[in-house]
Formats: structure tokens, C-alpha cells, sequence
């Protein structure tokens, strides 16, 4: 039989514990299969932040830091230092980079360091169970924001890509969802030219993941897709932010 | 006996960190002195669960326990962990409904409760845990059956979840 | 049947009592085993005119506190082990600015992002400190619910008459655990009208309209290091008045004791039935358990039965680090040993009792 | 027409049902048992429908679905 | 005689320890002659940096909190929960701002909190003897740039005005300068505009001052002024960057 | 004349023997009175194909450290007192995690922002720790700048054998001061590609064409408690070693010593002056001084002259911080007495001489 | 014409200068004499040239200038 | 004598670091021990500098002084702050050209020296601390005059300041 679809070897054997139909599993394997197709499983150091995704080591088939809450651009920073010629990543969620991570992503950004960041949007504190995030939408409800964000409270949900991409040092930003097969697979499209352009040494690059937490968002899977469908995207809009000149490029 | 050590274990949603509140909270309308501990971690499902209850008659040292004079599972890997640590002469409940083995000891008194027959009867998978509930109190005295019945269900269940009462109250009593 | 005391979770009752004992601030970011502290104040706090924000991160939140309650506000916080690490710098500004603030760490396992089970690992955190330089913290460790209740709600009060940070530290089986507790009443509230006149060195605005009072600046810097000298002297001139008022405990069956245990929050628990089962087996032991870490209670072990204790055991969810303080206490009068569990362990007491009867075996 | 084999593995599966969303020609079911960690695993239940889309397999968040082009002499 | 020009009664008498010809002296004197022609200094709190103007609350004669390096938007943010009708301002050099209180200033801006940040952009860390800031310009040399500062070593000046108003809660920012008379008169308009916008409780607002510091520099203050209109402005370009519709501001 | 010496700051000889004992990164975030070492590093780490960040902030820095130390770097970092609180989570991640740092606290006078004249009142800070959890940082205290010189040559090394920071402790006297220095030879420095065969832990990329090496994970998390704690001990088994290996002290005139000074770094200086003074005025002075402040060279007490030591005087520029680990050390066999300044201002040496005088006088 | 008297504070001054490069009508000029501190503080060399812009005061980082407006009766 | 200790103290400009350093430097130079503190703060104008120097034949216990064999005072708050502290018998070197009063104590060797006519006099005010180090170490035998002239010169004027020794070398020496 021919193989049309198989787990890629990026993927480890073992079993996630991520809540069943979260996102964060698709986000995971698109990375892997991209790194895999490239042939740079051997040559990247991931950086897992601290979040649902803390043990996103235990699953991505490459060497792996695991890094202080908020603190994942500057350890890729340091990686990067050390060995100039492998690729890098960090993956992390929206507490950990639009909230007590803010100086160290956009510090990245502004030197424009040579790595690629992941960025899991799930509009909500996972790990710790449900906490409003600075990406939750207004109206959402969290436990911290039991009436659901309050602009007047909270302000506006904050839109880092688009902030990041003001940097000059950050070159490619694209903001993706998971939410259906084409959508994954445009996704997947964005992490490989994400990648590319990391080679290229262009600069910081960038991909946002609209993601979901269907534990604490209290809907099933299913339904926290469609929820990213018809709120997230209206607020956090699909598709690139900023790329290179193609002249860069080349 | 005037101390009662308790487990309560099971999976992600079958409701024991709920029974372990209920008889600390009945013990303390009660006027006895009572702790519940519960095991925490990140929100992660499909995992295990399980509290740790003491009632007593006295200050309570020590919410942890070591040993039960009760221990209530409601499924196999809970069985196989705390079946040896409750106390010679101790009750072991059981969900003999998905648990395919008996228990190992017989110095304890192990309670099979077919908790799926006794709940579809019911009308209703969820109250499962107050049928086992039910149970435990009735066959061990940790607390008055009416304390829970009275006092502790219209303290838990307020509002919308007022309704949910008469369906509860005849899960825990059993008949 | 009636009773004055509700079940409550830990950190729940944590949070409201700090609201009854004056707390109107609350500054916070999530972490466990705590962040039902945070969830409760988002709730509660606006129901009775208090504000609640979720910081940006660990160092938002120290610093806001530190804002609030220069400005003469009643704060509190909480946070867990690393969250604290990162309040380092923080905790020692407020204290060289003698800012008051009521915190709490309901502690993990450690080191680094470790593990979310209770520790005690975090001792030397709250009680030396990592932040820079000549200070201390008042630091109080309870061992029931009702005992943190009653704390963080004369928390406000004491951070306010001691201008200064006052820690109270508990761990993940404290905070996540229920039990009985009786809430106490709210008390009364500074109108922020009354705190200009009442909190006489906070940043209110000066109104030049009505009052003419001085210019009031709260700060750190002192760069001639005769004026910081002249300060921190000044601070330590506080403290050891602290050291004085604030030292507390409780010690039970020192009388006839041949092992005294010391221990505080859970392990104290853990140690009481300990001392049950060693009586049982005819061992007669003790317990000091501190209330105050910070002045640790050295008067307490005044009271140890110096003609029938052979051993100290100090108890501990950490790799021993109490056990310098009991050390210090003792000064070599007693031997000291360690009966210990870390990385989110918690030992039982036939464990602890077990570590006591092999540390007097080993004396003989 | 071609034909495909869908491959699941019952003990990664989380029973989140989006494969079962996502496949356009509902092949697939949840099955009425559960799987060691209690969850119903998805399955095909209409598997000669299948237009090996990869749907599915691209939805799923734990890798519990593999696709294979059947061959002639494949069974 | 008739006064045309006194010196302000929102500075104290105390001489400050700035450098001559230091614009610190300039911005303070402008952001305390408004309070006082607003008649709010003694409704009004301040907050100080760590970096030379550490000391400001000597000269401001308003009440004062030093904050902790970078965090004085935090400070402010808890000031302004206890004083709701209160003026409140930060006053905050380049590297406190623009680098170790990335993330303060990002989310002070998140949540819209209500009030002004006058942010000195000289460029340069002044008080630790002239390292480079996240703000040194291309080629300027600095104590740890000591060749200039090199896009690919350090990346592009980041711009935090225009990545703060990127931000819904920030509202109004303008970039004003300090190098001519005409300029210290436009932004002490722009400072009267913030203060009042504040006062509406519209939002955050931020004042950038393209200020001097002729000691690290290595210039004469008068030389100052000169490489701040020729090649500062050529990459911080004045004037307003947002502002408040006026439907709004009404 | 020749001489194989060079007048050199403090700062910049710092930099240099680091340069020289293998240190190729450094990110730093400037901070007085220890800018001078990042200035030095932006020059001259260039120069000999290393690299410099200068870092977004103190906690910019640590993470980077850890991120090029778990990559198989050999970093130096450093700060001064307010700059070291920021980073305290990220020394116990590091502990943690079992990454090599080479780290430096010029410390200067506080709490809080404080001033920027010479202070050792982070003693705790950096002995005890602001991080969470159970974990130890050796900790080394020089007295002059060939001496600090020496540690940092030395420190790459101890990093990497350890597997752990190592922490020079100064202050900004020795910092800023001149002396004449003999600077050791460069080390030879490990390519990119010899790094994944000898640090053999390190992420490095497992490069699937040559090696076939294990995944490599650098981590802190332990979910599960008892992992955790067996983490834990494993660690404090190294730290057991490390008691016993990295020890280290210099006694002086301790025979017949009627007093003792225990003193490190500036502070063992005045002391040695001192005890010139009070030797004029016919009293016998010794000195204890710690190099290593972890772990506390609690053997060096070992060779006090029981006989005539009358008093044992910790002197210290903080409010007493060292002097609990000289108590510690003595364990009630000799009464220990303080002499120090604080916020930046340092002792002269008569002062001292007169203190230990006025000690003696007292226990007639 | 209107004329105007520019106070200097000598001891507030720090020879910046930026009062004299501000002054349209070359004002102002620096004293030969240092100040306490040690700078030649700025004064009037040509204050009938004053047009009262205050464009000088407007510049002084250090507060060390204050202009009048002479009215009649002014000496 | 086998120890000097020294203090320099002037204002910001006037070179007095520069004074300690090449004496600390010439002692070195020369196989003694040395040490060379300088006041540190933040980048401020206009403020006081000053240093302390310790040179001798034995390892120096401490850079820090509090009372010197030798003072070298450039402006009148240093002079108030310094001559009190000068031991009994040392020196006491004056700038006389701006310090307008003569040193109070006759316990010391006080030295006024008039700088501003003697730099002028070399064309060159910038000069004015070498005519001051070249009396200090004629008059106190520290360091040798050579190892600064030959030596010293050569090591701190390097590139383009090369130039400059002759100058310096002239001012120096007296002559
Ligand atoms: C310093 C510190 N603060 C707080 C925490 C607690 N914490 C763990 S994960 C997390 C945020 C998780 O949210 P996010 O980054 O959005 O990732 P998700 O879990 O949603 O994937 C927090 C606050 C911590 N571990 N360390
Ligand atoms: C936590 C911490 N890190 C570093 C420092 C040292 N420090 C003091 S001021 C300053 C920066 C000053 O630059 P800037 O903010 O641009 O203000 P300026 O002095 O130029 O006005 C630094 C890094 C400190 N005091 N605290
Ligand atoms: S808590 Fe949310 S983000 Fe975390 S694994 Fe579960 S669904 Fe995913
Ligand atoms: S998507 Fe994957 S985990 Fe979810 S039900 Fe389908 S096979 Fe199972
Ligand atoms: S160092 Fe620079 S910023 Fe600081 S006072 Fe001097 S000139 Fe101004
Ligand atoms: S601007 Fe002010 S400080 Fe500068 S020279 Fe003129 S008067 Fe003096």
C-alpha cells in the first residue's frame, strides 16, 4: 500500500497529554513534518516555554530547551549565539509571549534574531486553567474575567503579530488558524517559508497559530473551531503581515 | 470511631472530588471537625482523580492519609491503587460496573456497587457518584444520611441547580 | 444543626480574608497551586469597590503593588515559588521604601519551574530573601486554613503599622485543601479622602486647595552611602523591634520530651501525628512549630525540656533549610537533625515518627 | 476508481471528533467502546467512501490516523 | 515689571545634577509649567525612573514615587487604581522605557490606563555612562557600540512611539523636540494635550521627547541640539503619531 | 625595569580573565559599578570570535545565558545588586536544569535601587538565594583583583565540571580600583563542532547524517513528585561533593589569636590592616577569610587557637549577614561579635582594630 | 519700542550656552569669571538688542534666566 | 618609607585620576605593589574626583586611607577636605594659582604650587596636573622621575597622543 498520510518521524512515539482535540497537537506536527521534509530534525534545538505546550519536548523529535515562563526568545537568542548554522524555534502560547514574555519578543524582533517563534493564540491561560489572556476577546469569559473582557477593564485584545511586524528586525509575520484541513495546510505552508527565510538569514520570523482550548473554553472540539471561525478570526484576520521583498529573498 | 480517614478516587468526570466535599461538609454541619484534600495539577483531562477526606471528632492533625478506615473507587487503576491501603477491617467501595475483579483482601469489607445498573435506572448516568454516595454514608455512619439530605444538597445545589435535587436525593437514598 | 464556619477552599478563604481584613488591591498573574486566589479577587473585589488587574507578568504585579501602596492603598498578593523569584527585586525596593503590602506564597516544588505539589522549599526565599541588599520581611507561616485566615486578615493592619512587606507563606496542600472555617468581619475601610491624613507619607497629590502639607516622595536611592547608611540603620532599628514584637509559635508537649520536633505549616500537621504514634510506641516527643519565620521564634526553644530532650528534628518539605534557623536557636546546645521530603513529597507521619526514633537510637 | 485503507490507532485517539468533522464523505464513526484512557476512538464506518482527502489524518491532533492508497494485489 | 519669562513654581529651588546643557532640564520644566497652568500640581503624582532623572522628583514639585528600573508604568498603573481622579504621569529615559520595561509600557498601553508617559528618547544610556539603548541610532558610537551601532550586530533604532500606538488603549502619542525654541513650544502643547486627554479619561498617552545627552555623546550641548535636528528626526520623524478623533476627545 | 604585570581596573582584568579561561559569550545589561565589564566584552569578545549581547534586561540576560550554556556555550555573565534580584528565577532554573554559567555580582550598597559605593549585603542573595526550591550556587569572594582574576580564569572550568553557575562575588571597590595584575595564558576553546561530543548533555542538534546520538533535552518541569525529589537528591548529592572539593580559605596569624576577624573580599583587607593596628597595640589578631561563601569553609574554624581566641568578629559592609555562618561554623564554641558599615560606606581599618578592642574589653 | 530686563542667575547657570545660541539678537554672551561651580554662567552683553522673545529662557535646561517686560517708571 | 599612601583630589577636569594612575603605574613599573582607587559615580559634570594611591615594597593590605603621607589638592573643597588628613610630617601639595588661602597646619610639609602660571608658561593650561605629578615626585621620591618620563609616557600617550610627550615630558620635569 502506498502511503498517503503518515505520522512523521518529527513526531515522537509518545502520546500527548494535551486535552483531546486541542489544537496544539496540529500545531506540533505541522512543524515536525515541515522540519522532517526539510531534513533539519538533526540540525534544529527547539525551545518549549512553559505553558500547556511545557512538554512539547517530550514530543517534537529534536534536541529541546525547556524555557522560563515568557523567557523563550532570549534562550533562542543565546542557542542561536553558539551555533549560527542550525535551525531554532521557540513555540509558545499567547501568556507566555504577549504577556510576561512582551520585552523578550520584542527584543527578538528588534535584533532581529535569526529564529522562528510559534505563536500559540488560544486566547486563554491553558496550563494554569483557564485564565484570561491578553488575546482573549471582549466578552470572553475566563476565570479571571468572569463577565467576560471588559474593554474598559482589560482594554482591547492585543494584536502582537501586528505589533511585531512594525519591527523592522522581524521580517516574515503570518497569522494562521487550525481550523480546518485547508487552513492547516496553509499553516503548514507559512511554517516552511518561515523556516526558509530563517536559512536565508533574513531575519526574525514569525507564525501565529489561532489554536484552541476546548477544556477551557467549555466547548466541545468541534465547536472551538467553529468559535475560531466566527470570533477569532474576525478580531485576529488570516494571512501575512509582513514578508520579504523578494528581492530580499533571493 | 471517632476518626474517619477516607479516599475517594476515580477518572476525570466521574464526580469524587464532589463526594468527598459532600461528608466534609456534612461533618462540619454536623459539628465534627473535617478536611478534604483534593489531588490538583494542570488542566489536563482524562486523568485520574482522587481526595482525601478526615472526619473526626477532634482537631484534625494531618489532612494527609497514609491509610483509610474507607476507601471508595471508581474504576480499576483506582482499585489497584488504594485497595492496600485501606485498614484491616475497613470498607473498600467499589464500582463493580466497570471494575472486572473482586477485591483481593478479606481482612476488609469490600462493598461491590453496581453504580451503571443502579444510575440507568435512575434515568441518569450522572448520578452515579450519589448512588455510591448514598452507600458509604448508610453503610458506614461517617455522617447522618439526612444531614446530606437536607442541609448539604440545598447548600450545593442553588440555583438552576435546584432542580437537580429530588433526582439526587433519590440516587443517594436509594430507593 | 448550625454552625458559624463555612468549608471553604484554601486559597478561596485566603482571598477572602484579606478582603475583610481591609484589602482592596489586588495585583496578580496565574500560577499554581494559587490561582484561585487571583480568579476570587477578579470576582469579588470590584463587589465591595476593590480593584482587581492581571498583570502583565510577576514583576507587573510587585510593581503595581508597590504603586498602589505608595499611593496609600491596602494591597495584597499572591503568588507561587518561581512567581516569587521574580518579585525579588521588588520585595527588597518596597522594604527600602518602606512600603507596605500583604503577600502571600502558596509554595511548590522547586528549583526552577519544578513541580506544582506543596514544598517548603522556598524557605530561604521568603526568609533571607534574593533581593539586594540589607532588609528582612516579616514572614508567617499558619498551619490550618484558619490559621491563614486569621493571619492575612490582620495582614493589612500589620503591613501598614510596620510599613513594610509582610509575607505570608503556605503551601499547594493549604491552598488547595477545604476545611471548616469562621470568617471574620469585614473590617472598616479608608475612604481614599482619608488616606492622605491617615497614611501621612503616601502619595496622595498634595491639594493645594485645602491641606498644606509637605511634598511627599517615596523612594529607594540614597547615592551618598552616609544618607543609606543612616537609612538602613533606621530600618534596622524597625526590625529589631519586630524581631521583638512580631516572633510567634506554638509548642506543644515540650514537658518530658526526648525528641522535640520543629515544624511549621503542613509539616507541623504531619509532626502532631507523629508525636501521637511515637507516644503510642513510648516515645515521648514535642513540637515547636514557628508561626513567625521571619523573626524566627528563638525564645521557643526556652522552653525545651533541657533535662529530657537528647534531639532536635527539624521537619521539612525542602532539602533542610529551617534546620539553619533551629541550628542558630540551639547554638549548639542540642543536636539538630533534618526529617525531610522535597520536590513536592510529602511525607507521612509513621515516616516522620520512624526518622525520630532512628535519629534517638543513633544518640544512644 | 481508487481505493483507500485508513489506518487508526485506537489508543492515541482522543475521541475529539474533529476527523469526523472534517471528512467530507462521513467515513467516519466513533466507536461505542472506549479505549484504555475511556475515550470512544474514532473509526471508519464507511471506509470505501473514502476519497483519501487526508482530511482527517490533517485535523487529527494526536496522530491516530494513517491513509494508504490500496494497490492492485492489495487486499 | 511685567513678567514675560519666571521660572515655573512647579519646579522646586533645588539646582539639578543634570549635565549642562542636558534637554532633561528643558522637559521637566515644560511638563511642570503646564500642571501648574492647569492649576493640578498638587493633584498630581508622579512617577521617576532609574536612569538620570532618577532624581526628578527633587526638581517636580509634585508628590513622587521612584519606581524600579523600567517599571514605572506598573507604579503608575497601581497609583491609578487608588486615585481614580488623580493626574498621574510617568517620566522615563530610553533604556528604562524602550528596553528592561518592554513589557510595562506594552501593557500599560493594553489596558489603556490612564496616564501620560513623557518618554526621553536621548538615545543613549545617560546615567550608566552611555552604552547603547535600543533607540542609538545606526553608526552612533557607544560605550558597548564603540565601532556604532551595526544593523546586523544590534538590529534597526526601535521605535517604540509608533509600535505603542499600534496599541488600541494608547490613544495619544505624539513625538515632539527639544532642540529649538519653536520645538519646546510644541511640546508643551503636546503635554497640555495629554494631560487634558487624560483628564477626559480617553486613554493612555505618551509624549516621546527627542532629547540630548551632550556628556555621552561627546558634543556640546549646542552640538547636541545640532545632531538631534540632522540626524535624530531624520529617523524619528515629529509630530503627532495618534491621536483621539475629536468626536471623541469632546 | 620589566615587569609581566599590568595596571589594570578591576572591571576590565575581570572581562579578561574570562576571555582568557574560555568565556565566548557574555550578555550583560549595564548596571554601575560594573558597566565597564560589558564595555570591555562589546570590544573585545569580537575580537577572538565570541560574542556580545548587551541584553534587553537583567532577565533578558540569564535566559540567554541559559539558552547559549544549554546549547554548549561557555558564558560569563554579569550585574550588580538589583541586576542579580532580577535574575533569580533564572539561577534556580539553571540549578535546575544543570547549565554551566559563570556569573558576577559587583555588588554595591541597598536595599532596593540603593547607591553604587561598595556594599556585601547580597550575601544572602547570592549564598542563600532569592530563586525557589532546593538548590546551591558556589559562591566565590576575592579579595584583590589578581584574586578575582584567578576565580574567573578558573570559573569556565568549575561551571562545566559542575554543571552548575558558579558566582564570583566583588564588590564595586575591587570593581573600580587599579591594581597590578599578572594575566594567565588563553585556553583553548572548544569549536562548534567539538561541543556535542564533550558537553555530552548539551542541545546541540542531534545531526542525523554523522552521529547517531540521543534526543538531548535540557528541562527543569517534573510533573510527577517523586521525580522531582529524585532530581533533587541527585542534585544535592553533587552539592555534598561540592562541600567537601570547593571549600576554600586563607587563614592568617590564627596562633595565639586572642580574636579572630572573619572577613572576605574588601572587608578581609581592613582586616588585615587592622590587625597590623592592634598588633602595635599589643593585642594578637588573626584572620579567617572565606574565599568560597558556599560552601562556607566551615573547617577553617577548625584551626582556631582554642586556647587564646577569646572572640570570634565577622566583619562585614551589610548589617550582619555572614556572621549567621560563622555562628553556624562555631556552634556556640566562641561568641561571635559584628563589626560593620552598610549603604556603601566602608570601615577604615583603626575602626575595626577598635571594635575588636572594645569586643575583648566587653567579655573581661 | 518696548524693552526688557533679563534676570541671570549665575549660580544656577551652567555655561550650556543654549540661551546664546537660541537668542535671535546675540543677547547674550558668556562671562569670563567661573561660578561657584565652576562654569562661566551666561549674561546680558547687548540687552537693549532684547526683543523679548524668550526665546532664551525657553531653552535654559537649568532655570537660570527670567525676563521682564520694562513698564514705565522702570529704571 | 616603604609604604605611600596618597590621596589626589581635584575637579572633574582637571586630570587628577590621571595623576594617580601614573604614579600607581611607575610603581609597578618599578616591582613595587600599587593601588589606585578612584571615586565612581554616575556620569555627572561638574562634580569632585578624586583618588586614593597606595605604593610600597610589601603586599597592600588596603586601597582604601584615611589618613595619607601625601596630599595633592587642586581646588579649596579638596584642600578642606583633604589637609586633615595628612600625616603628621607629610606632604601637602597645593594648586595656589585658584586655592586662596595657604594650609592651615605647620605639622606638615605643605607645598603650593602655582600651576596656572607655570602651564601657561608652557602654552598649554591641559598640562597643569604634570607640572603638579612632577613636583609630587621630585619632592617625595614615590616613583623615580624616569620610570614616568621614560617609561609611563611611552605607555599612556600611545597613537596619536604621542605627540603630546614632549609637552608633557616638559612639563613634567620643570624645565
Ligand atoms: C514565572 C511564572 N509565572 C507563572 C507561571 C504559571 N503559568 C504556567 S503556564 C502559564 C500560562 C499558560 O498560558 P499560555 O502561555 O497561553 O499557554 P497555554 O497553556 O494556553 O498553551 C502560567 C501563567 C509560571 N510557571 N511561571
Ligand atoms: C535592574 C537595574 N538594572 C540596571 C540598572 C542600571 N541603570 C541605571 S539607569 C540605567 C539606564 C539609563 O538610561 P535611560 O533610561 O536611557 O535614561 P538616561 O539616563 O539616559 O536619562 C541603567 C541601565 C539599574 N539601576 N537597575
Ligand atoms: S488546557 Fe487547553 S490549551 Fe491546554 S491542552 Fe487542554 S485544550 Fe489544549
Ligand atoms: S481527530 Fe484523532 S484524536 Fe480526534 S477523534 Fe479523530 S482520530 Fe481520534
Ligand atoms: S549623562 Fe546625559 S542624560 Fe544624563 S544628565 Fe548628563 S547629559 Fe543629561
Ligand atoms: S541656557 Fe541656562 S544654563 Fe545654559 S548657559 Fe544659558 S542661562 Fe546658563
Amino acid at each position: 500500500m502506498k502511503p498517503i498520510f503518515e505520522y512523521t518521524k518529527g513526531m515522537t512515539d509518545m502520546p500527548t497529554h494535551y486535552c483531546p482535540g486541542c489544537t496544539h497537537g496540529i500545531a506540533h506536527r505541522i512543524i515536525m513534518e515541515v522540519l522532517d521534509e526539510m531534513g533539519e530534525l538533526g540540525d534544529t534545538i527547539g525551545v518549549a516555554p512553559i505553558g500547556c505546550s511545557v512538554m512539547a519536548h517530550q514530543y517534537m523529535n529534536v534536541d529541546m530547551c525547556e524555557a522560563a515562563h515568557g523567557r523563550a526568545p532570549a534562550v533562542a537568542s543565546g542557542i542561536r549565539r553558539v551555533h549560527p548554522d542550525k535551525m531554532v524555534f521557540t513555540y509558545q502560547g499567547d501568556g507566555d509571549l504577549a504577556s510576561i514574555g512582551t520585552a523578550e519578543i520584542v527584543h527578538a524582533a528588534v535584533r532581529g534574531e535569526k529564529f522562528t517563534t510559534f505563536f500559540i493564540n488560544n486566547g486563554i491561560y491553558g496550563m494554569t486553567g483557564g485564565q484570561m489572556a491578553p488575546t482573549t476577546l471582549i466578552g470572553q469569559k475566563s476565570t479571571t474575567s468572569q463577565d467576560g473582557r471588559s474593554r474598559e477593564l482589560n482594554g482591547m485584545p492585543v494584536k502582537m503579530s501586528e505589533m511585531l511586524a512594525s519591527i523592522d528586525g522581524a521580517v516574515y509575520v503570518e497569522r494562521v488558524a487550525l481550523d480546518s484541513p485547508a487552513h492547516v495546510r496553509q499553516a503548514k505552508k507559512a511554517v516552511r517559508k518561515a523556516f526558509e527565510i530563517q536559512k536565508k538569514g533574513l531575519g526574525f520570523t514569525l507564525i501565529e497559530f489561532l489554536s484552541t482550548c476546548p477544556t477551557n473554553w467549555g466547548m466541545t472540539p468541534v465547536k472551538a473551531l467553529d468559535w475560531v471561525r466566527n470570533n477569532v478570526m474576525a478580531y485576529y484576520p488570516l494571512g501575512v503581515i509582513k514578508e520579504p521583498k523578494e528581492a530580499e529573498e533571493a | 470511631m471517632s476518626t474517619y480517614k477516607m479516599f475517594f478516587a476515580g477518572s476525570g468526570g466521574q464526580g469524587v472530588l464532589l463526594m468527598g466535599q459532600m461528608i466534609a461538609q456534612a461533618a462540619m454541619l454536623e459539628g465534627k471537625e473535617a478536611t478534604f484534600l483534593p489531588s490538583y495539577g494542570p488542566e489536563m483531562r482524562g486523568g485520574t482523580a482522587n481526595c482525601t477526606v478526615v472526619v473526626s471528632d477532634k482537631p484534625i492533625s494531618c489532612p494527609l492519609i497514609y491509610e483509610a478506615d474507607i476507601a471508595v473507587v471508581m474504576n480499576l487503576p483506582s482499585m489497584d491503587k488504594f485497595e492496600p491501603m485501606v485498614k484491616p477491617g475497613g470498607f473498600l467501595f467499589y464500582n463493580e460496573s466497570i471494575i472486572d475483579r473482586k477485591a483481593n483482601r478479606d481482612d476488609i469489607q469490600a462493598v461491590p456497587v453496581d453504580l451503571s445498573a443502579r444510575a440507568s435506572a435512575l434515568g441518569n448516568d450522572k448520578v452515579a457518584n450519589m448512588v455510591m454516595l448514598g452507600e458509604v454514608v448508610r453503610r458506614t455512619g461517617v455522617v447522618k444520611p439526612e444531614t446530606i439530605c437536607e442541609e448539604v444538597f440545598t447548600e450545593k445545589f442553588t440555583g438552576r441547580k435546584a432542580a437537580l435535587i429530588p433526582l439526587n436525593k433519590q440516587a443517594f437514598m436509594g430507593d | 444543626m448550625t454552625t458559624d464556619k463555612v468549608l471553604m477552599k484554601g486559597n478561596e478563604a485566603f482571598a477572602e480574608a484579606a478582603i475583610r481584613g481591609g484589602a482592596r488591591l489586588y495585583f496578580g498573574y496565574p500560577i499554581t497551586p494559587q490561582s484561585e486566589v487571583p480568579e476570587y479577587m477578579s470576582r469579588e473585589l470590584p463587589k465591595v469597590g476593590g480593584c482587581f488587574i492581571q498583570a502583565e507578568s510577576e514583576l507587573g504585579a510587585i510593581n503595581m503593588a508597590y504603586g498602589a501602596g505608595a499611593a496609600g492603598g491596602s494591597v495584597f498578593i499572591s503568588s507561587s515559588s518561581p512567581g516569587i523569584a521574580l518579585m525579588q527585586e521588588g520585595m527588597s525596593f518596597l522594604c527600602s521604601a518602606e512600603v507596605p503590602l500583604l503577600a502571600m506564597n502558596v509554595s511548590r516544588g522547586g528549583p526552577g519551574i519544578g513541580g506544582i505539589q506543596p514544598g517548603q522549599a522556598d524557605y530561604y526565599q521568603v526568609t533571607r530573601g534574593g533581593g539586594n541588599g540589607d532588609y528582612h520581611i516579616p514572614v508567617f507561616a499558619p498551619s490550618s486554613i484558619q490559621e491563614a485566615v486569621d493571619l492575612l486578615y490582620e495582614g493589612t493592619e500589620l503591613a501598614q503599622t510596620w510599613r513594610n512587606p509582610i509575607m505570608v507563606f503556605t503551601d499547594g496542600m493549604i491552598g488547595q485543601m477545604m476545611e471548616p472555617v469562621k470568617l471574620p468581619d469585614y473590617k472598616p475601610v479608608l475612604k481614599p479622602s482619608e488616606i492622605a491624613g491617615q497614611r501621612n507619607w503616601a502619595c496622595t497629590g498634595y491639594d493645594d486647595r485645602g491641606g498644606d502639607r509637605e511634598r511627599r516622595v517615596v523612594k529607594s536611592l540614597r547615592m551618598q552611602p552616609e544618607k543609606l547608611e543612616e537609612h538602613v540603620e533606621n530600618l534596622f532599628a524597625k526590625y529589631a523591634r519586630a524581631e521583638k514584637e512580631l516572633a510567634r509559635w506554638e509548642s506543644e508537649n515540650l514537658k518530658g520530651a526526648e525528641v522535640v520536633f520543629v515544624a511549621f505549616g503542613t509539616t507541623a500537621r504531619i509532626c502532631r501525628e507523629a508525636i501521637e504514634i511515637l507516644a503510642a510506641q513510648g516515645v515521648k516527643a514535642g513540637l515547636i512549630r514557628p508561626i513567625s519565620l521571619w523573626p524566627f521564634p528563638n525564645k521557643a526553644f526556652d522552653e525545651i525540656d533541657w533535662s529530657a530532650t537528647k534531639a532536635v528534628v527539624s521537619a521539612e518539605l525542602s532539602m533542610g533549610q529551617m534546620i539553619t534557623d533551629v541550628q542558630l536557636a540551639l547554638n549548639g546546645r542540642l543536636p539538630v537533625f533534618l526529617a525531610h521530603r522535597t520536590g513536592g513529597m510529602v511525607p507521612t507521619s509513621p515516616e516522620v515518627a520512624q526518622r525520630a526514633k532512628a535519629v534517638l537510637e543513633g544518640l544512644k | 476508481m481508487r481505493s483507500f485503507k485508513l489506518v487508526f490507532h485506537p489508543e492515541k485517539c482522543k475521541g475529539c471528533e474533529l476527523c469526523r468533522n472534517a471528512c467530507p464523505k462521513d467515513v467516519i464513526g466513533m466507536a461505542k467502546e472506549v479505549n484504555q484512557k475511556g475515550y470512544h476512538p474514532a473509526c471508519a464506518v464507511n471506509e470505501a467512501a473514502c476519497i483519501g482527502c487526508a482530511s482527517c489524518a490533517t485535523m487529527c491532533p494526536d496522530g491516530a490516523i494513517e491513509i494508504y492508497l490500496k494497490e492492485e494485489g492489495d487486499l
